[in-house]
């Protein structure tokens, strides 16, 4: 059951902090770099409701995050509209009705096939996009004026701002954490931990396991969208690549190596993996050949992540208040 | 367009259902068998190919390269099998995605080391590399002709270890029943080694006789691996014939997508899979 | 010492320079002193794997070949090169440019090849307001709906070369044609300055056929062709791409039947691997290795010398690219930051290129002469001019 | 004469060539404790699965009070007022005493959507859970780790989480498996104060269990129904001596 825990809570702060204050003393490529992984810890958190609350393997989430991007191009490129109080909840739109179609088909399978299947379906709108010479094939669409949050004619927020596009995804950020920490404690919440730990016995008590289900996929494809907006904002461009399985495999790495479950886990995931490979890339061209083995090292010696990590670690310093459930007769 | 012109779209369809077929009847079988998802099995397909390309201008021939291919394909399969995937049998899909996904990169990353990211083509032997003519300008390339012959032959062998042999009454009672089979008291660690470097050897030669037609180039594991997916889940986990069927149908719609949808062809083999969904959530011939 | 040389260097430029540049100098110090004393950062960000490694190399190689020709310096400054390869993947170009230009600070920005990767660099240059110069890459909008006062081009637009072949087919008496090429702005861009001037004269294309880049499994579309029977095929596909289309093309029986026409890429570098089944293929481009002038012959040499491999049309490219850079930068004193100044100096520039003088239009692309090439004996002859003085529309640039 | 609460007309159920529960026609009335016996792969326990809506039958009907539930979702069929127990432990083994009981209590609430008040201040749902944590007797285990508690205890959790959800109709499978004798009178305890005001269907191979509690017995043999009475009617029954009671007799 979703709880933060203390150590957590040291963490996040720490996070929240380094987040804040950075573009007050740091350069402009990490500005970039950072605002990146902002939004990479949005789609990891989004990916994370799935596979770490509600057991949902999926393998397509990255769809979402691409169909959001492409939102995004379509108001600014082709209906040359610039306001992001539009712009960002159609955006979000777009991406959970895409979820609740692809969700609706594949939550009535499980397992192997459900894993499967997510990653059939974002295979097709990649080589959908990837075919349309309307959206700019395998090349992708680059455009020059970002997004602003104005009303009317006043522009409140200018988004080609470095720094306020900075802010804009930190609190994004933000908020995306404490919407999900308080949908967790909610009774729906609680419904689809459930479904995760024995989804049988949410039925035999009277749980509908599929609409609970397909509601996490939606929110979880919405939020992925959030994360979408940023990027196809913080780059002014889209690709086809946005929505392919790899990015759907990266981001389940980032999820997987923060420790999922925890929330705060797929912040640090996106963090971590976003400058090992901003790092290693640039000193091996075969950089990648770290990865692949580090990913394997995560699965065989860290399959809870650095958050579980953290969390056994804290556990071990307070061994005077021994855990509840040792005690009793 | 006449009947000829079909005809030879019909052939070219079927002729690349064959290469599917090879890549997802191990894929189906390591499913149903084994219980674990590899999403590394479209890298096999790749080091055939690149097995292929280096072999045959090693050798200067290119059934000799694949004759030497075979081997060092089934050899990478036992390696893989007995020092990565025996360790994810008891673990969640999950992390059988998460390994299988990284070692698709280490995969990658070796290919890049030893062989380098360039295209590279094969020639076609001078015997096979004629056209037989039909029309008066529709012609069949001979070495086309050639696959489709030898994976004919290789699903029959299949077909008949899978039907007549003990190994294969092993398999069969294996990918309807696993917990079955672990009951029997076979040795599960034999089976699945056999299942699994079988599964590896048949990706890698379908990339090896892929290899003058297709050319040889990093990206073509994922490729081929996302399509047999789709090709396994149309026929149901677990089911050789549903994945030949389902590899004709995907060879076929792929095809003549192509020609007749040019700016939908992705889509095609995509639609195509979530008709058969809605129709049969387990595929055609998955359990329910 | 160090600190001696700068001050020297210093007082050096502002000697030689106007007053109203001392002023400056007095709010930007670093700037200029680094100017004298600092190597001149060339971020070189192009392909160095994948399909299109062999281009890049011989671009970076032909640009170091130029930069020794001019004596190792730019604008008076050392030269550093920072080197990234940008795999051909747009999704990273813009981290990948970015990267160049805020963490390693590059002064100057050369790239790329692929058409979808420069588009991100070029929109990242804008915004970081660095100059730009592309060595290959045709995108249209590069230097069209995109352009910038800050991005040059010594190549090409896809519309260009596709537009000088139209003609072609025409004198030939080719009036039917299918096109195909990758389903790629490269392609579809060459095919559609191909149909403006094809149709223009008369020609009708029957059928387009785009696959997915870089596939280069064609069987399918052969067949539809054999099955089309037009007076000509017209395609574009470069690198190892070509190569499989050229010899899948004599495979399936076509070669014979019906010919193969292409914009000059599609037998560029390729000729010695496909062999006998190039012979006859007819191409336009804007450069040929056996035209006749003086700058052409002394870079073919020297070439080969430095890098024992053919000079081909992207090696051209990358020899001008660091002709017009040092044009432009020892008219500012290796400024790079010098803006107008710059720019204009280098617009104006008649570069004297192994493919003939070209000149800059005001949208910063080459104006240039095209020629039609046919294979003969597995090499490329010219046989003829196809176009004149050739310049892009550039449709929808405003330098602003 | 009391009402029927249940009904079952000809409901088969196979697998394969295997017929699990054959044509098997019952009533339940409202009220009294009836007990389904039979030996080993009788088709028990999936008789409980078909009642329960885990398993479509595949063929016959399935009638509570007026309404025909014949395949409907488990999930429906609880919504319903039929609640279930697993013989093998059903719970949340990660979670509290108390959440189990609570995400039992959960289901009752109307609209499952509720996305942004925190599901520990709904006092009705709390109200309830409580309810079903002190029915079961686990009060005193209120914040335990249900994986921390004995296996008695997890068996009391199942019912508790069961009686969260208010059914009218209970149905048990083998409540008492595997338990100790003091942890068996507990809950044979508890079944008799259920037995007050609910409707109870129980599945159990403890025959003194069943004589303490049931009002009415159903004997299953190879899926189909032998025999159905009251205690002391089965208990003559020449049929159900010679197939079930006699041989288990003589096995003790």
């Amino acid at each position: 059951m979703y709880a933060i825990s203390r150590s957590s809570l040291i963490v996040l702060i720490l996070l929240g902090l380094g987040f804040g204050i950075y573009p007050l003393v740091g350069d402009s490529y990490y500005i970039r770099l950072l605002t990146k992984i902002m939004a990479l810890g949005i789609f990891a958190m989004s990916l994370d409701l799935l596979i770490g609350f509600t057991g949902l393997i999926s393998l397509g989430h990255a769809a979402f995050f691409g169909v959001s991007a492409y939102t995004v191009v379509w108001f600014v490129v082709k209906m040359e509209i610039l306001n992001a109080f539009l712009i960002f909840p159609a955006a979000l739109a777009v991406a959970g009705l895409c979820a609740l179609v692809i969700g609706w088909l594949s939550i009535r399978t499980a397992g192997i096939y459900f894993i499967m299947i997510t990653l059939a379906f974002a295979q097709m709108l990649h080589a959908f996009f990837k075919d349309q010479h309307y959206w700019g094939g395998t090349d992708g669409i680059n455009f020059n004026d970002k997004p602003m949050l104005m009303v009317g004619d006043t522009v409140l927020f200018d988004l080609s701002n470095k720094i306020n596009l900075y802010y804009l995804t930190f609190s994004l950020m933000v908020a995306a954490f404490i919407f999900l920490a308080v949908l967790l404690r909610s009774p729906f919440g609680r419904a689809i931990q459930g479904v995760k730990v024995n989804e049988g016995r949410m039925r035999a008590m009277g749980y509908n396991i599929n609409h609970l289900k397909l509601m996490s996929f939606v929110i979880a494809g919405c939020l992925a969208g959030a994360a979408g907006f940023i990027e196809a904002t913080r780059t002014s461009f889209v690709n086809p690549e946005y929505l392919s399985w790899h990015a759907s495999g990266n981001v389940m790495v980032m999820v997987i190596l923060g420790g999922m479950g925890s929330l705060y886990g797929s912040l640090l995931g996106a963090l971590a993996l976003t400058l090992l490979g901003d790092n290693i890339s640039s000193l091996w061209d075969h950089w990648l050949l770290i990865m692949g083995g580090f990913v394997i090292a995560v699965v065989m010696f860290m399959p809870d992540g650095i958050s579980g990590s953290i969390e056994s670690l804290s556990r071990r310093f307070r061994k005077a208040s021994p855990p509840r459930e040792e005690t009793g007769p | 367009m006449d009947i000829s012109y079909y005809l030879i779209q019909t052939l070219n369809g079927i002729q690349y259902g064959f290469l599917l077929f090879l890549v997802a009847s191990g894929l189906t079988l390591i499913f149903g068998i084994m219980g674990i998802i590899n999403l590394a099995h479209g890298s096999f397909f790749m080091i055939g190919a690149y097995l292929c390309w280096w072999l045959t201008s090693l050798f200067d021939n290119l059934f000799l390269g694949i004759l030497a291919g075979i081997p060092l394909a089934v050899f990478l399969g036992l390696f893989i099998e007995r020092f990565g995937i025996v360790y994810l049998y008891k673990r969640d899909h999950l992390y059988q995605v998460l390994f299988t996904f990284g070692l698709i990169l280490i995969f990658g990353e070796m290919r890049s080391i030893l062989w380098g990211n360039e295209v590279q083509g094969v020639m076609i032997p001078e015997m096979l590399s004629g056209a037989i003519p039909l029309t008066d300008t529709q012609s069949y390339p001979v070495y086309r002709l050639f696959i489709s012959l030898v994976c004919t032959a290789l699903a029959a062998a299949l077909y008949l270890v899978i039907q007549r042999t003990r190994l294969g009454m092993t398999i069969r009672a294996g990918a309807s029943n696993r917990e079955m089979v672990q009951a029997l008291g076979i040795d599960i660690a034999k089976l699945f080694a056999i299942v699994f470097a079988m599964g590896a050897a048949l990706a890698a030669f379908a990339g090896m006789v892929a290899a003058p037609v297709q050319s040889v180039f990093p990206t073509m594991g994922d490729e081929i691996l996302i399509v047999s997916l789709v090709v396994v889940v149309i026929g149901g986990v677990g089911s050789i014939k549903g994945a030949f069927l389902g590899a004709m149908l995907i060879g076929l719609a792929d095809t003549f997508g192509a020609v007749f949808l040019p700016h939908g062809a992705g889509v095609v083999i995509y639609t195509v899979m979530a008709i058969v969904l809605l129709w049969r959530p387990q595929g055609l011939f998955g359990r329910t | 010492m160090t600190t001696l040389i700068s001050s020297l260097s210093r007082r050096r430029l502002l000697l030689g320079t106007a007053a109203g540049a001392a002023a400056i100098s007095t709010f930007t110090p670093t700037r200029f002193a680094i100017g004298q004393t600092a190597k001149l950062k060339v971020g070189l960000m192009l392909p160095y794997s994948g399909t299109y490694a062999s281009l890049g190399n011989n671009i970076t190689d032909a640009f170091k070949l130029r930069l020794a020709e001019v004596g190792g310096k730019l604008g008076g400054r050392e030269v550093e090169f920072v080197q990234l390869d940008d795999e051909s993947a747009p999704p990273k170009a813009k981290d990948n440019a970015a990267r160049l230009l805020t963490k390693d600070k590059v002064d100057v920005l050369v790239g790329t090849v692929h058409s979808g990767v420069a588009m991100g660099m070029a929109a990242v240059a804008r915004e970081e307001n660095t100059l730009m110069v592309c060595p290959n890459a045709g995108a249209g909008a590069l230097t069209g709906k995109n352009c910038s006062p800050n991005v040059f081009r010594t190549s090409f637009t896809n519309w260009q070369p596709g537009y000088a072949c139209g003609p072609m087919l025409i004198k030939d008496g080719k009036k039917t044609v299918v096109t195909m090429t990758w389903n790629y702005p490269a392609g579809t861009e060459q095919i559609d300055g191909f149909k403006q001037s094809f149709t223009a004269a008369g020609g009708t294309v029957i059928k387009e056929i785009l696959l997915d880049f870089p596939k280069v499994e064609f069987q399918a579309y052969l067949t539809e062709i054999a099955a089309l029977k037009p007076d000509a095929v017209f395609v574009f596909f470069s690198g190892d791409g070509a190569v499989k289309f050229i010899k899948d093309y004599a495979g399936a029986g076509l070669k014979a039947k019906i010919p193969l026409y292409g914009t000059g890429f599609l037998t560029d570098g390729v000729l010695q691997a496909v062999g006998n089944d190039a012979e006859g293929i007819k191409t336009a481009l804007h450069y040929v290795p056996d035209l006749d002038n003086a700058v052409n012959k002394k870079f073919v040499a020297a070439f080969k010398a430095a890098t024992k491999r053919e000079a081909d049309v992207f090696a051209v490219q990358g020899y001008d690219t660091c002709t017009l850079l040092s044009v432009g930068l020892d008219a500012v004193k290796g400024d790079a930051k010098a803006g107008r100044t710059l720019y204009s100096t280098m617009q104006n520039t008649i570069v004297d290129s192994p493919r003939g003088r070209f000149t800059i239009s005001a949208a910063h692309n080459p104006i240039q002469d095209f020629y039609v090439r046919q294979v003969k004996g597995g090499k490329d002859v010219l046989l003829g001019l196809a176009v004149k003085a050739l310049a892009d529309p550039a449709t929808g640039c405003n330098m602003g | 004469m009391s009402e029927i609460i249940l009904k079952t007309q000809n409901l088969s159920r196979h697998f394969g060539a295997l017929m699990a529960v054959d044509d098997v026609t019952l009533s339940f009335e409202r009220g009294l404790v009836h007990a389904v016996l039979g030996p080993n792969g009788a088709g028990k326990t999936t008789l409980i699965n078909l009642l329960s809506g885990e398993i479509p039958p595949s063929s016959g009907s399935i009638h509570f009070k007026d309404q025909n539930i014949t395949g409907l979702p488990a999930n429906q069929i609880s919504q319903l007022g039929i609640g279930r127990s697993f013989q093998k432990t059903n719970i949340f083994p990660i979670f509290t005493c108390f959440e189990n009981c609570r995400l039992a209590a959960q289901s009752r609430m109307k609209g499952s959507f509720r996305f942004f008040r925190s599901a520990r201040s709904y006092k009705q749902i709390n109200a309830l859970a409580e309810k079903g944590l002190e029915m079961c007797g686990l009060a005193n285990r209120r914040d335990t780790i249900a994986q921390a508690m004995s296996y008695g205890e997890q068996r009391q959790l199942e019912i508790g989480m069961m009686l969260s959800t208010e059914p009218e109709l209970l149905l048990l499978d083998e409540p008492l498996a595997g338990m100790g004798a003091e942890e068996s009178l507990k809950v044979i305890e508890l079944l008799k104060r259920l037995a007050k005001d609910h409707t109870l269907i129980l599945i159990e191979h403890d025959m003194d269990a069943v004589f303490a509690v049931a009002d009415r017995l159903a004997v299953m043999v190879n899926g189909r129904l032998l025999e159905t009475g009251t205690v002391g009617e089965v208990r003559a029954s020449k049929a159900v001596q010679e197939a079930y009671l006699g041989s288990d007799e003589e096995g003790h």
